[in-house]
This record gives structure tokens, C-alpha cells and sequence, in this order.
């Protein structure tokens, strides 16, 4: 185990500044999430253009510093994809915590994908890797427009 | 026994924990076990295990005896009037559980209230939660005041004439705070309202008298007082545990079976169903000698004394801020500091092997009541040393250092 | 590993009990502990001792973690579906008036029928006798048969449009029947009637497979299934679990507390409130282990061998009555000596170190029905050998001439 | 422990075949007794005389060795004997199966002392000790017109 990996710079400094920490006006999907472990809770918010193209995305929340920061990398990044590429980079932003060495996705840049892979130390932290994804699984239910509230425990990560 | 090696007796601190020293901060959570009763267990199962009851074999009665003698242990400890006002039970949990379902069945009705505090416990709200769904009992909260206690004027400002029950906290497994027990009991008793202390944390620390308390019920969870997990320990007054109806249904309460009705066993048996936590019971009288053998009052002074420096050296330090400054505290030191999540001190903390909790604590209308979705809580049992606070506080230090604060 | 020298993983047999031989014959009251598990116990308080939860440090995480180890561990020796089917509880009596309390909360009213056997332990009548008091739910009996079963037909006869639960042993603690558990279910399932089976004594000697079965709920007591006391499991097919109001209320099994409502967590917190048995959890694990390293088919057929054995030396000694006889029978010697009463049977192996169990075994519905107070039982283990069985019988032939019987 | 003291051929004979194992016509005081040990059950019956004497004493019931062989001894000894007398012999009885080297009444004889003295090897045996003391607690149950069944289970002996 390795603080250092854990608590990064960027995860620091996103963790006191989040990106995107704000409520989208006009939003057009919108879902909570709540993670009973540590009582953090996040609401994100997202505005699709007509051509599913996330023209801005959002969130509202408390936690600890791998969850805003994660939601503030999260945010950042997203925006301006297409709601396709953004479930495939969900995906294997999960996938990457769960057990993948790296990330694959097509949809992510070199840059995107060195930035989430600063995420990457709380591997090694089985009890807060539902920090690190209450916000992401937060956004797929989003936008799959899922009603009922998201909880990390519910979650396999 | 000498208290300042205490931690002799405990031998998991003999041993590395992922490869650091234990600053086990962790007590209010479940204590540490002492030699005496792990070695208990295991004596007990490698050599005497039977279960008891009304086997009449060697072994049986052996162990039935043992069971039994335990009992009295407890009764003694807690200086309750007769042994069969001791109840066995899974843990404090099940005991508060029992009173609820068994009192609330015969003794509540819709608009009646029970009066619980903000300090409560999920294990002292909930079970009357289910009164309330059920039978439409009301529930009343006493309220905080600004240093984290629960005051006696706080308690009698809910009492109505509608108030059947008081379910309180013996001490804050947050703020630390100690209620007044004693005084609660007397101007309940006055109005006719009987009291049920959740005493998780008071056991562990406190002397018990229940012939000076004078409460109708008492809570314990034995895992936090020494003891094996498992293991909770119910105390009524006879009267109750004679008027109510049992709980649990099974082998060994009974008294007369038929096809068409049941006839119950007498106390305690009638309040315990099927087979008991038997090695656990047997073993929990080795903690009862443990904390005999270093007595009561070298633990509640010992405690306090860590918990003074404790305190002075958290306030010392910048940004940490410490939850509740009761005039009476027992061994709790909660703490957030700003900036930093408590999730995020107690992942650092434990790099450095100090072993505190974060989080509601399962008291989440206390945490509502302060603003706070979270604190970080450091719980001192008699193992603890200053040394252990001294390096609570140099890990905090580590904590601001990572996160740039001062 | 070998069954033959089975008894060299119980520490209990290399001590003399009482100077003598212990000749264990009360298994079906509690069974003996193989080392593994004792000294898993001891490790665990040694070296690992943490309570499981939410604590975020390294002694909780690994603890919680072996906590789930073990659950998943059953999940597999019963072949359940999904590992949240599986709550640990305080023992069989406790997982038994979880399903009575929550199922009748809010599926029973009253005329309803709840259909028992005359061979059920008070744990699975007495939980379901309060229904009967509570709500006015109805009890019904399917009868035995002149060996000591209860067969299909039995059970077919009493069920009728208003039977809204069967509740019925595996196999029974006297006379040793084993049911037909997965044609029961079958023909309850046609009828859309729920099945509770109480497995108390199936679990420890028969395989289990929850798909194969296909009950709806399964109760287990883990101390007669090589395990620790003061522990049980309740499988229950996840609908129900979902569908269910919660039982015990309290820590660790809340999602959001609020002053003026309450939401329940998922599975299986939900039905695991305070804290848990974790020592006990964490040891049953090698209590499972122990049972795939023998192998449950081996297991069963020692078991039955030596039963045959047994049967067979017992009809030929005179004034012995074997109760019961069904077809498929279980590891169970239930006898009576004309001219002897139980209680003397039993005190007078004892000086022999014969453990054997007198009483009415928690089963007076079915002594009622057989006219007896009392019978005498030995009841096998895997430890038990030719040897035990022999010596039982010698034990026996000394009773009666004490009695001055033939 | 000592099984020979316990079923003494004076025990086993009474066991066996227990005096005054019947119903006292036109009793005028009764009891019942039950131990949840055994399942063993009790019914004593008394007549007095209007000079408050045992003119006859009954029981009927079914149990243990120890247990039938203590009611027969029982009502065997205490016929005839004066109600004050009964009570102080009761509890000399109790008193030797609890605790005491020997029975001091003054209302027992040399041999009826004996006789009782047979039921003490039950003392090295604490699960047996109520066996032996059942209807004793029965009888004192009737002559004291309890309504209550005796249930051994809340005597101390
Ligand atoms: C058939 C049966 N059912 C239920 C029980 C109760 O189990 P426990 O006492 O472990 O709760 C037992 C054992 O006593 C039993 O044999
Ligand atoms: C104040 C208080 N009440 C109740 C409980 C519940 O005790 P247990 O979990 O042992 O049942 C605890 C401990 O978790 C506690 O600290």
C-alpha cells in the first residue's frame, strides 16, 4: 500500500478545487448517489444537445477527497463527448479499478487516459474504491435515466 | 494487574500489524481481548465443551454450571438484586430489541411516547422505529445542548403525560458525554415512566451499581467489555422480565408443550430460546476477572487521565476540532479537521498503524443535529497508553502535511 | 483426511473426562470441535481480532473481509444461488422466528394455517405458536406414521386452501426420520405454499443443495455442524429477503436515519443488525472446510454404517425399544429400557463416560403422542466409532443389572 | 460419585414398586408437583383428621427411580405423623439434601433416619437432587393449600 499513489497532487488539488462543482441550468438528466460508508453524497447533472452530445455536465456533493476528485476529473473530461463514447469510458474507468492494469478505451486520449489513471492507487484501498466510483456510476444512471437513487453498496466496485 | 503493562495481557499487540506497532484507537468499536478469555474459550472447547441444559452427563452439567456461574458473575459485577435478572442475549442489540418488542407488545398503544436522545445509537432508535410503524407510537428526541450532552432539564422538557418509555444512552459513543443516569431515573420513576439505558459504553469504563442507577433495563455488549463477540448481556428488573410476554420461541423456554398451547419456562430460561452462546458466556467470566482484577476504578481513572491528555494535545493542535466538550466524558475522542474528510484521516492514520473509525458511528441524527456527515473517532480502552496518543497526534500531523495544511 | 482416525482432530477425546473414556454420544444435542476451528478462534482474537463494518483500517478491512469469506463459503457447501441469501444469526431458534415474525408480520392472518409436523423441535413451534396468540393463525399437525415418519401423504392431508406456510423438520432429533424435503416443497410450490425447513440435524449429516431442495427457507445451528456456539445461519431464497420487512433493528443494517422515518439496507445487512458473531462467523469457515476435506458422502455413509451397527446391536438386547424405525433415518438412537427411566439410563452410562441425552429432546408433541415423558438418545457424530457403540451397549447391559433386568 | 449409593437396593425396591401409589378417597388436601428435568410428574393426597394428623397419605404419578422411590419412602414415614411434625420433618429432609451431614428431627426415629438417609447418595449428584425432592416440595405444597403447581425447576433443591 502506498499513500503517495493514493493521495497524488492532482487528486489533492481536485479534491479542494473541484471542476464543475454546480448545478447545470437547463439540465436534461440529472441522478443522485450516496455512499453509506463515509455518508458522501453526489447529484450530477448533464445537458445533451440533440445530438446526445454532453454539452455540459455538473455535480453537487460532499466527500472525501477521492470522491470530489473524482467527480471533478470525471466532469472535466467528459464533457463535450457523446453519450456512447462517455458509457464506454465508464465502463473502462470501472473495469480499470476493478482489475485492468491500464485503460483501453479508443474514446480517451493519451492525457485523458494518464489523468485517470492518477485514480488508480486506491486499488490498493479496498475500502474506498467505492469512493472513487460513486460518481461514475452516479453518471450512468444519469444517463440511462434510472430513477432510483444510486448506493455504492449495491455495487460490485 | 498492574495497569501500566496492561497491555501484556492483550496479545495482539505482540504481534506486528501489517508490518507496524497497533495503536489500537478502535474500543468503542469492540475492545481487545485479554489472554485469560481467549485461553478460556479454548480450554473450554478443547477440554470441557458440552452443551448445557438438561443433559445430565458429566460434561453437560459441568458446563451448565459454568453458564450459570457466570450469570452470577455479571449479577455481581452490576450488583443487580437477583440472579435471574440477568439476561443472555447476542448482543446489546438483541437486548434493546427484546425490551422493545416485548414491552411495546404489552404495554404500548398508538399516540404513546417513547423518549430517546439525539445521542442515540441506531441500536437504541431503530427497535422503537418499528413501534412506530406498527402500533404508532411516537418517538421524542432529547435534545443536545452546545458542549454534546443530554442534560436532565433536556430529558424532562419532553416528558408528557403520554410518555411510557425512556431509552437512553448510558454514555455517548461520540461525543463521550455521560448522562446523568441516577437523576433521569428518579424524576422518571416519579412520573411512573420506566427507563431503559443503552449502556454499550458505559459498561466498558464505569462502575455499574444497578441498585444505585435504579434503571428498569440495561444494555451491555460484552465484545466492547473484554469479552467474545456474540455475546450481549440483558439487565431487567425481575417485575419486567416476570410481566412481559417472551421473545424469542424455542427449545428450553418452555415450560408445558400441546398440540393447541404453550406454557413458559421460568427466568431467566424463558427470555432465553434455544441453544446459547454457551463458550462465550463461559469464557465472559474470565473478562469479569480481568476487570475485577484491575478494578473499576483504576480503569475509569486511568481513562480519564489519557482522555485529559488527550484532549489537551488535539486542542493544541491546529485545525483539528474536537466533537463535544461534555463536563462529564468518558474515553471518546471525536475530532474532524477542516479540510480533510474523516474517511481520508483514517485511511492515513492506519499507514502508521493508528486504528481509529470514521464515519456516523450508526448515530446519524447526531451527525444531522452537528451539520456533519462524518467525524473521525479515536476510543480508548485500558491497553491505551500516552504514547498512544503521541502517535494519534504525530499521524494527524502526517494527515496536514499530505493535505498542506498547518 | 481419513475418517477413520477422525478423532485425533478432537482435542476433546485426548483427555480423560471425569477419569474415563469420553464416549460421546450427544452430538445431536451440540457436536465436538475439531482443532482447526478451535484454533482458528484463537488466531483470529490473537493476532486479527477486529470488529467488521465500516472501519476503514487495516485490522477491520481484513476482518470483514474473512467475515464475507465465510458466507460465501456456505453459499457454496449449500449451493445457493447468491451469497446474500445467507444471514448469519444467533442459532436456528434465531433464524427460525426471523422467518415466523417477518413472514407472519406480512403474509399471516388470522385462520390461516401454518402446517407443522408432530415431530418438530419447540424451535420451530413456539415461534409459530405466538402467530397463533398475535394474529389468531391457525397450527396444524401432519401426523407421524407407526414408524416414526412423516411421509408425502402426511403432509398432503393437512394441507388445505387456507395453508399459507410448511414448516417441517429435515430430520428429526428422535426418532432419526428424514423427510422428504424436495417432493414436500414440490407439491407446496403447486400450491403456491412457502417451505420452512428446520435443518438443524439435516445440515451436520446430510448434502445440501439449496437448488435441489428448493425450500424456501433453511434454518442451521452451526455448533452441531462442527462449529462455534452462539451461532446460526437462515438461508432464504432472495425473494423473500427482499420482500420481507427486517427482523432486529439496529446498527449496521439501516441505509438513512432520520428523526421522523427510517430506510432498511440491502441484503443481507438488512437482517444482520448490531454486531455480529464475528469470531464465530470467522471459525465456521473452517468448520466447512473440515466437512469438504472428509467429504459429506463420506460423512453420511459412517454415519449410517454405524447406525445400522447400532440398530442392530440394540434389537438384540433384550428390554431395549428402539423409537422409530422410518426407512430413510438419520444418525439418531432413540430407545427405551421397559423398567428404566431415561433419567436413570442416562446418569448411569455417564459413570461409564457414555454421554447419552434423556428428556423429551424438545419434542413433547411427539413424546405425547408416542406416551412417553421421556426417552433415552444416542446421538452420532463423525467421530463416533464401532468402539462407542459397543461400549453403549455394555453400558446399557450394566443398567439393567443394577435394575436387575434380563 | 458413587452409583452404588445412589440406587441402593432400598431405592431400587421402592422405585420398582413404589406404597401408596393410589388416590386417597375423600382426601382433603392435594397437590401437584412437576420437574421439567425428567418430565416427572406428581400428585399428592392427604387426609388429615380434625387433629390435623396424616390420616392417610396417596400419590400418584410417574418418574425416575429416585423419584418414585422418594414419594413412596416419603408417604410411607409420614402417615400417621401430626401436620407440625410433617413440616419440621420436610424441611430436615431438604435440609440434608442440600447441605447438612445428617437429619436432626426430633420427630424422626433411629430407623425412619435410616430409611431417609438411603435418598442422600442423590448429593453427589446435582442434575439428580430435585428428583429426590419433588414430593417433598408436593407435599408441603398441600398440606400449605398452594394453588400453584410445584415446579422444581424454582426450588433450590
Ligand atoms: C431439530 C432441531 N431444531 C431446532 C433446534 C434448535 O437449534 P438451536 O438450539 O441451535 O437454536 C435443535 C437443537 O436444539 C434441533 O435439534
Ligand atoms: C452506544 C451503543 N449502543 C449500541 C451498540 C450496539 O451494540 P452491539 O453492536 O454490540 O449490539 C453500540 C455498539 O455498536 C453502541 O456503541
Amino acid at each position: 500500500m502506498n499513500l503517495k499513489e493514493l493521495y497524488q497532487e492532482i487528486i489533492l488539488e481536485h479534491g479542494k478545487n473541484p471542476r464543475n462543482l454546480r448545478r447545470t441550468e437547463n439540465f436534461n438528466k440529472d441522478a443522485k448517489g450516496h455512499n453509506p460508508l463515509c455518508g458522501d453524497k453526489v447529484h450530477v447533472y448533464l445537458k445533451l444537445d440533440e445530438n446526445k452530445k454532453i454539452e455540459d455536465i455538473s455535480f453537487e456533493g460532499s466527500g472525501c477527497a477521492i470522491s470530489m476528485a473524482s467527480a471533478s476529473i470525471m466532469t472535466d473530461l467528459i464533457k463535450g463527448k457523446e453519450e456512447t463514447e462517455v458509457k464506454e469510458i465508464v465502463e473502462d474507468f470501472l473495469g480499470m479499478i476493478k482489475e485492468n492494469p491500464e485503460l483501453n478505451s479508443k474514446n480517451l486520449k493519451e492525457d485523458e487516459k494518464t489523468k485517470l489513471m492518477c485514480l488508480s492507487g486506491v486499488k490498493q484501498y479496498p475500502m474506498r474504491v467505492k469512493c472513487a466510483t460513486l460518481s461514475w456510476h452516479t453518471l450512468t444512471s444519469a444517463i440511462n435515466n434510472t430513477q432510483h437513487e444510486i448506493n455504492t453498496e449495491k455495487m460490485e466496485v | 494487574m498492574n495497569i501500566d503493562n496492561i497491555k501484556e495481557q492483550f496479545p495482539i499487540f505482540n504481534n506486528k500489524i501489517n508490518n507496524k506497532d497497533l495503536v489500537y484507537l478502535d474500543s468503542a468499536n469492540s475492545s481487545q481481548k485479554p489472554i485469560d478469555v481467549i485461553d478460556r474459550m479454548y480450554d473450554f472447547y478443547t477440554k470441557e465443551f458440552s452443551n448445557v441444559g438438561r443433559s445430565v452427563h458429566y460434561l453437560a452439567v459441568a458446563a451448565t454450571n459454568l453458564y450459570e456461574n457466570t450469570r452470577i458473575s455479571v449479577q455481581k459485577y452490576i450488583n443487580a438484586k437477583d440472579k435471574n435478572e440477568i439476561v443472555f442475549t447476542k448482543g446489546a442489540t438483541e437486548a434493546i430489541n427484546l425490551v422493545a418488542n416485548t414491552y411495546g407488545q404489552k404495554n404500548l398503544k398508538e399516540g404513546d411516547e417513547v423518549l430517546l436522545t439525539e445521542l442515540e445509537h441506531h441500536s437504541n432508535y431503530v427497535p422503537w422505529h418499528y413501534l412506530r410503524k406498527l402500533k404508532g407510537v411516537k418517538i421524542e428526541f432529547a435534545e443536545i445542548n452546545n458542549v454534546g450532552e443530554v442534560t436532565l432539564e433536556s430529558i424532562e422538557k419532553k416528558i408528557t403525560s403520554k410518555t411510557k418509555m425512556i431509552a437512553i444512552t448510558h454514555l455517548s459513543n461520540v461525543t463521550g458525554a455521560i448522562l446523568p443516569i441516577k437523576e433521569i431515573t428518579q424524576l422518571a420513576h416519579s412520573k411512573g415512566i420506566p427507563v431503559l439505558v443503552d449502556g454499550c459504553q458505559g459498561a466498558p469504563h464505569l462502575k455499574l451499581d444497578m441498585q444505585d442507577l435504579d434503571c428498569d433495563f440495561y444494555a451491555i455488549s460484552c465484545h466492547k467489555m473484554y469479552g467474545p463477540t456474540g455475546l450481549g448481556i440483558l439487565y431487567a428488573k425481575k417485575k419486567w422480565l416476570e410481566e412481559l410476554p417472551p421473545y424469542q420461541g424455542g427449545g428450553g423456554m418452555i415450560e408445558r408443550v400441546k398440540k393447541n398451547d404453550i406454557s413458559y419456562g421460568d427466568l431467566p430460561n424463558k427470555y432465553e430460546a434455544g441453544t446459547m452462546a454457551t463458550a462465550q458466556v463461559i469464557a465472559f467470566d474470565e473478562s469479569i476477572k480481568f476487570l475485577n482484577k484491575i478494578g473499576i476504578e483504576n480503569i475509569t481513572k486511568h481513562e480519564k487521565d489519557l482522555m485529559d491528555y488527550g484532549q489537551e494535545i488535539l486542542r493544541k493542535n491546529n485545525s483539528v476540532k474536537l466533537i463535544g466538550n461534555p463536563k462529564k466524558k468518558g474515553a471518546v475522542l471525536s475530532f474532524t479537521i477542516e479540510g480533510i474528510h474523516p474517511h481520508d484521516i483514517a485511511t492515513i492514520l492506519d499507514e502508521d498503524g493508528v486504528a481509529i473509525r470514521a464515519g456516523h458511528h450508526c448515530c446519524q441524527i447526531l451527525h444531522d443535529k452537528l451539520g456533519l456527515n462524518a467525524t473521525a473517532r479515536a476510543s480508548l480502552g485500558i491497553y491505551n497508553t500516552r504514547e498512544d496518543i503521541d502517535k494519534l497526534n504525530l499521524a494527524i500531523n502526517k494527515c496536514k502535511k499530505i493535505f498542506s495544511l498547518k
